[in-house]
């Protein structure tokens, strides 16, 4: 297992340094002297002639990226032209709400889409699997940023149950009653994902079900539900944890959306924010970040998924 | 005695298993492990052995659709092992291949004619559809179909008429040495006889030569000529058919035979 | 009174709107310690009436349309969903054709043994995990103490059916249905796999019912055969009278079908054209388009099962060897 | 089989996918027809009648700017059509012919699919945020960088789809006729791949819609003035509490099509190869 953990994290650094080259690039690419974009429009002539020299722009790029890349690893990712403040603890300012909103978010997820999931499966063809399946569908054709609009008009302006926007820390007042305030986004970006789950867990569990070893299950007169649970569920859930590096990606996409409607201080908005700023720092940051992270989440599902199909770990 | 259509010495055919990787090694599968054997104009040599022991593999490598590790294999005098692709592509119409699944070898998208007149054009045989309609339709009469089944597709057919259509698509090119890669074993008992009998006929009737890959004892006894018994990689022993049958001389050979369940037992 | 009794089985499978019939008027009988062979091609309904017996049609397009299934005296179809759960795997037991794909690839195979044992039997786990060494043990796997942690791909096919077999045999049941236990299998290992079978019914004296494709398989190993076509019983007998006075052209054209390993012959006796699909209605008996024998009747009237002789049922107008 | 006849039987005992089918077919009309079917021009300000309620003339009421919303509404079914068949052609040629040739040669896969590998590296809003900052906003450039994204993940589902293909056996079979690179690619695997690719298509189709309302939203997609449902739900969004149909009628549309689109691919799914379902992840 760890012999197979650590070759997974080796194939991972080429295509890793690979993306780190065209998130270096990216500055590059816009047009203008890369120098004048990360400083900004109120930047002198001497501050840019200054920051020329110290990235090696007189350079080959192969030198830049060198250059660019040992900074990076040193932990900095530049000067943001807005807050004018390292883009790194920029990023750390945003950590806390997003990741709080994932977590909430994976609640929902799970504790949805899970259930759900299993019965439809298990009830597949009855008024129960259509209605689920259908309104699953339903659910992940809706657009994130309309869902949170009416949730906000509803239970916000119209029921006042939660609060519509912005989010304060945990450590300020309020504690951790302050979650109240994700209530309404993790519902949101949680919604079109659970739909995706429930969709997954009910194809590859048909898929299980049709399979041999489940009628042997069945011969040795295992009540239906242990075989739904214990021999579909299970190697269903092995293609399912496939899938959700996937499911991490859209809910990075659909954050972004999320975090802008209800206006939370997370990555998401920063992003975005940034973009309308021409903040070219952060967004590099932001997006080297983001891609790394998401990186370490498809090797965590990819262990997961050789821990839980013995024919992956063990061949 | 005159030089054989096909003499293959030594060949080897290894697989490299395993991904691979940092701290890993490569392991590799000797799927054929040096054999030697050869087979006369007219001849029906068997390839007889269990699941695994490499004997679809020394087909394929003879066909190209495997890289060959080691050996030769002189077919007419020339060495088709070391030929590339594209230098083989012309010898194809010698050398044809009847494959095992008559579901899985027919593209499901292309009709009877379409996929008759493929290997036709390729090899210039004819010189426009009419004339290969007439090919067609001749050559699946000799397998026992009708001239019309051409207009159909693949998923009219049951398994059996099937496998007579990828039997046509091999002799509609008069090849001179055909493959047969356990062309019956994917068959019903009553469909299996009559395919048997057909691929019987048709190698008597046009004197083509034949590798017959089976790991069905019966099948091969009807047949073949000669026989060769395969185990793990390698030939344990090859002999005239009736020597193999009735005074085989290696041990893994008599266990072979001793396994099949008899009829004869109780009808006697 | 037998142990297995089955009476004019009907099977249909929902086609649309439709229900075509796949096994019709089947009936047999096996008595304790007894073996009976059901040889026929694919789509004969062979598999059907097994699973038929076994209670695994559930959640299938396949209806049961009529017959009984008596076992032990009960009619297994009249039991509750709950009732017919405690026969099976304990009394009754079955193994498949594919041991590849029969066994859960996610878990080790000493767990789905023990499985087994804990849904029939109360018992603590490490008594259960004993009762699996043993069952291993009884299948001659090399070394089950390590074996038993093994997962199934680490198996070979071979040694997959032989644990399909001691997790057949895990409560010790009275009936094993055998649905083409070997055909996946090399000779050799075939050999070995029906050798073990024979050995095991010896000792715990229970009876199988073996489903193949293979009359060599049912002649080595059955005491009585039936061969089915279509759906019917063509013709019943024991294994010895079945082979030494074959009477239904069907049953002799499969035989006619096999090319023998002893003798050379010039042509195989094959049976003409190919088994009509579901949908394709045949009028009078349904061999009667492959038949050689086929006269007018045949064309128009289903013949009905009639004895050539006692305990040697022929479904046909015009049997062979016993009158012509 | 003939086209029409297999499309016939997809959607026979299918009442939720016909529905969709007729859906798209009324976006498709609107889209062609949509000069002559909208009673108003989609950009024309009329200050006299800004934040009108539905009711007659203006069916659907108008915006902020006293815009109608129905005729920008029917405007708005050709920008979701272009957008739609837009990035479906680009992610699928490109995308189809980058799975295909990798899966089939295998030296030139190993380069190729890394790349694909590094572009799926970024979530997909993410990478199309990036590639429309870098971009300027427009119909065109925003079909390309939606086509860009699901190029990748097109191209991936079209290179496992493509190495299955290429063990069958009937890929064996032309080459023992003799058939080149370019007969066993075009002639024999990809009419094989027509219909799993179609329903990807459909896929693609819905999630696109979605992805370019979430670009209009963040101000990064289409140009503001652009009559499309994405830009009307963003350019009318802080009027939700004073005229919420504002934002009713175009989420409608949005969720709609999208769904139907869903439905659709769904329903096709499920006559294609059995061995290609698991690749497609659509809905």
């Amino acid at each position: 297992m760890l012999n197979y953990a650590l070759n997974r994290v080796l194939t991972l650094v080429p295509t890793l340094l690979a993306a780190s080259f065209l998130v270096f690039m990216f500055i590059h690419l816009i047009p203008g002297d890369p120098a004048s974009i990360l400083l900004g429009d109120t930047a002198t002539p001497e501050e840019v002639a200054e920051l020329s020299r110290e990235l090696g722009l007189d350079e080959p790029l192969w030198t830049q990226y060198v250059l660019w890349l040992g900074n990076v690893l040193q932990g900095d990712l530049g000067t943001s032209v807005f807050f004018r403040e390292p883009v790194l603890s920029v990023i750390a300012g945003g950590a806390e709400t997003s990741i709080l909103l994932a977590t909430m978010t994976m609640f929902w997820i799970v504790v949805f889409g899970v259930p759900i999931g299993i019965i439809s499966a298990t009830r597949h063809g009855s008024w129960v699997d259509q209605a689920t399946s259908g309104g699953a569908m339903l659910f992940a054709s809706v657009p994130t940023f309309w869902l949170g609009l009416y949730l906000i008009l509803i239970f916000s302006v119209g029921l006042g149950w939660f609060p519509s926007s912005g989010f304060p820390s945990l450590a300020d007042e309020g504690g951790v009653s302050n979650l109240r305030y994700l209530v309404l986004p993790s519902l949101t970006l949680a919604a079109p994902n659970a739909a995706l789950i429930i969709r997954l867990i009910r194809a590859s569990m048909l898929d299980v079900s049709r399979e041999d070893h489940v009628r042997t299950a069945r011969a040795k007169g295992l009540h239906p539900v242990r075989v739904a649970i214990k021999h579909v569920f299970r190697n269903a859930l092995i293609a399912v944890s496939a899938a959700f590096g996937f499911t991490f990606a859209a809910l990075v996409s659909e954050a972004v959306v999320t975090e802008t409607v209800f206006s939370l201080p997370g990555i998401g908005r920063l992003v975005v924010q940034s973009i309308l700023r021409r903040d070219y720092p952060v967004i590099q940051g932001v997006i080297l970040i983001i891609v790394v992270f998401y990186m370490a989440i498809n090797l965590l599902v990819d262990l997961a998924y050789a821990s839980l199909d013995p024919r992956v770990s063990l061949k | 005695m005159t030089r054989p259509l096909l003499e293959v010495r030594e060949l080897r055919t290894y697989f490299s298993i395993g991904r691979g990787g940092f701290m890993r090694r490569k392991s590799v599968l000797k799927a054929v492990d040096g054999i030697s054997f050869s087979i006369h104009e007219g001849e029906v040599l068997s390839l007889v052995g269990e699941s695994g022991c490499g004997k679809s593999t020394v087909g394929r490598t003879l066909t190209q659709l495997e890289t060959a590790t080691a050996g030769t294999a002189m077919f007419d005098g020339r060495d088709i092992l070391n030929l590339t692709h594209a230098e083989f592509r012309p010898l194809r119409r010698d050398i044809q291949m009847i494959f095992q699944d008559p579901f899985a070898s027919l593209n499901p998208r292309l009709s009877i004619e379409q996929m008759l007149a493929e290997p036709l054009f390729i090899h210039r045989l004819v010189r426009d559809r009419s004339e290969a309609r007439e090919r067609i339709a001749a050559t699946l009469e000799l397998v026992g179909m009708d001239a019309k089944s051409m207009n159909r597709y693949p998923h009219e057919f049951s398994g059996g008429q099937r496998q007579r259509i990828g039997i046509a698509r091999v002799m509609i090119l008069t090849p001179r040495l055909v493959i047969a890669d356990e062309p019956v074993s994917a068959l019903d008992v009553s469909i299996q006889a009559q395919v048997l009998n057909l691929i019987k006929q048709l190698q008597r009737d046009s004197g083509v030569s034949m590798l017959f890959i089976s790991h069905d004892l019966g099948a091969v006894r009807h047949i073949s000529d000669r026989v060769a018994v395969m185990y793990r990689g390698a030939l344990v022993e090859t002999g005239e058919k009736r020597q193999i049958f009735e005074t085989p001389r290696h041990a893994y050979t008599r266990k072979l035979l001793d396994s099949i369940p008899r009829l004869e037992k109780r009808i006697a | 009174m037998a142990l297995l009794d089955i009476r004019n089985l009907d099977l249909r499978i929902a086609r649309g709107s439709e229900l075509l019939p796949v096994v019709q008027g089947v009936s047999f009988a096996v008595e304790e310690n007894e073996t009976l062979g059901i040889v026929g091609e694919s789509g004969c309904g062979k598999s059907l009436t097994a699973l038929a017996i076994m209670g695994l049609l559930e959640g299938s397009a396949v209806r049961i349309a009529g017959g009984s299934v008596h076992f032990q005296g009960r009619d297994l179809l009249t039991l509750s969903p709950e009732e017919r759960r405690r026969v099976m795997g304990d009394q009754m037991a079955m193994i498949f054709q594919e041991p590849m794909t029969s066994l859960n690839p996610v878990y080790r195979v000493g767990d789905q043994i023990r499985e087994a044992i804990l849904q029939h039997r109360s018992m603590s786990r490490r008594q259960a995990h004993d009762r699996a060494l043993d069952l291993l043990e009884l299948v001659r796997i090399p070394d089950p103490v390590r074996r038993i942690d093994s997962f199934p791909h680490q198996m070979s096919g071979g040694q997959r059916q032989r644990v399909m077999i001691a997790m057949a045999l895990a409560c010790d049941p009275k009936l094993l249905i055998a649905d083409e236990p070997t055909t996946a299998l090399d000779v050799t290992v075939q050999k070995e796999v029906l050798e073990l079978m024979r050995g095991l019914q010896t000792r715990t004296g229970m009876s199988i019912v073996l489903i193949s494709h293979d009359l060599g398989v049912i002649s080595e190993t059955c005491d009585k055969v039936a061969v089915m076509y279509r759906g019917r019983i063509v013709e019943q007998a024991s294994t010895s009278t079945l082979f030494s006075n074959m009477s239904h052209p069907y049953t002799l054209g499969l035989l006619g079908s096999i090319p023998a390993t002893d003798h050379d012959v010039e042509w195989l006796d094959a049976i003409p054209g190919r088994v009509p699909t579901l949908d394709e209605a045949v009028p009078g008996c349904a061999f009667h388009p492959r038949c050689f024998a086929a006269k007018g009747s045949c064309r128009t009237v289903d013949p009905g099962a009639a004895a050539v002789s006692p305990a040697h049922f022929v479904r046909c107008h015009f049997p062979q060897g016993s009158s012509s | 089989m003939s086209v029409p006849l297999s499309i016939a039987l997809v959607f026979r005992r299918r009442a939720l996918a016909t529905f969709g089918m007729c859906w798209l077919l009324i976006v498709g009309i609107a889209a062609i027809g949509a000069p002559l079917l909208a009673p108003f021009d989609p950009l024309e300000f009329d200050p006299f009648v800004r934040l009108s309620d539905p009711g007659w003339p203006h069916l659907f009421g108008t915006d902020h700017f006293g815009r109608d919303s129905l005729s920008r509404a029917i405007y708005g079914a050709r920008m979701a059509i272009l957008i739609g068949s837009g990035s479906v052609l680009i992610a699928l040629v490109a995308g189809g012919l980058i799975g295909m040739l990798s899966a089939y040669f295998v030296r030139l896969g190993h380069l190729l699919m890394r790349i694909v590998d590094v572009l799926m590296a970024f979530p997909a809003l993410l990478l199309a945020l990036v590639l429309m900052t870098l971009l300027e906003r427009s119909v065109l450039n925003t079909v390309i960088v939606i086509g860009i994204v699901y190029a990748t993940t097109t191209a991936r589902i079209v290179f496992g789809m493509t190495l299955k293909l290429k063990r069958d056996v009937f890929v064996d079979a032309a080459i023992c006729s003799g058939a080149r690179h370019a007969s066993v690619l075009f002639r024999h695997i990809l009419p094989n791949l027509v219909s799993p690719m179609l329903v990807q298509a459909s896929f693609i189709f819905a999630f696109a819609q979605l992805q370019a309302a979430a670009l209009d939203f963040l101000g990064l997609g289409l140009p503001p003035e652009v009559p499309s449902w994405g830009n009307m739900l963003s350019e009318e969004r802080i009027y939700v509490t004073r005229a919420p149909w504002l934002l009713i009628f175009p989420g409608a549309l949005i969720i709609l099509s999208v769904f139907s689109m869903n439905l659709v691919g769904d329903a096709l799914r499920d006559n294609i190869d059995p061995r290609f379902k698991n690749d497609i992840a659509g809905v």
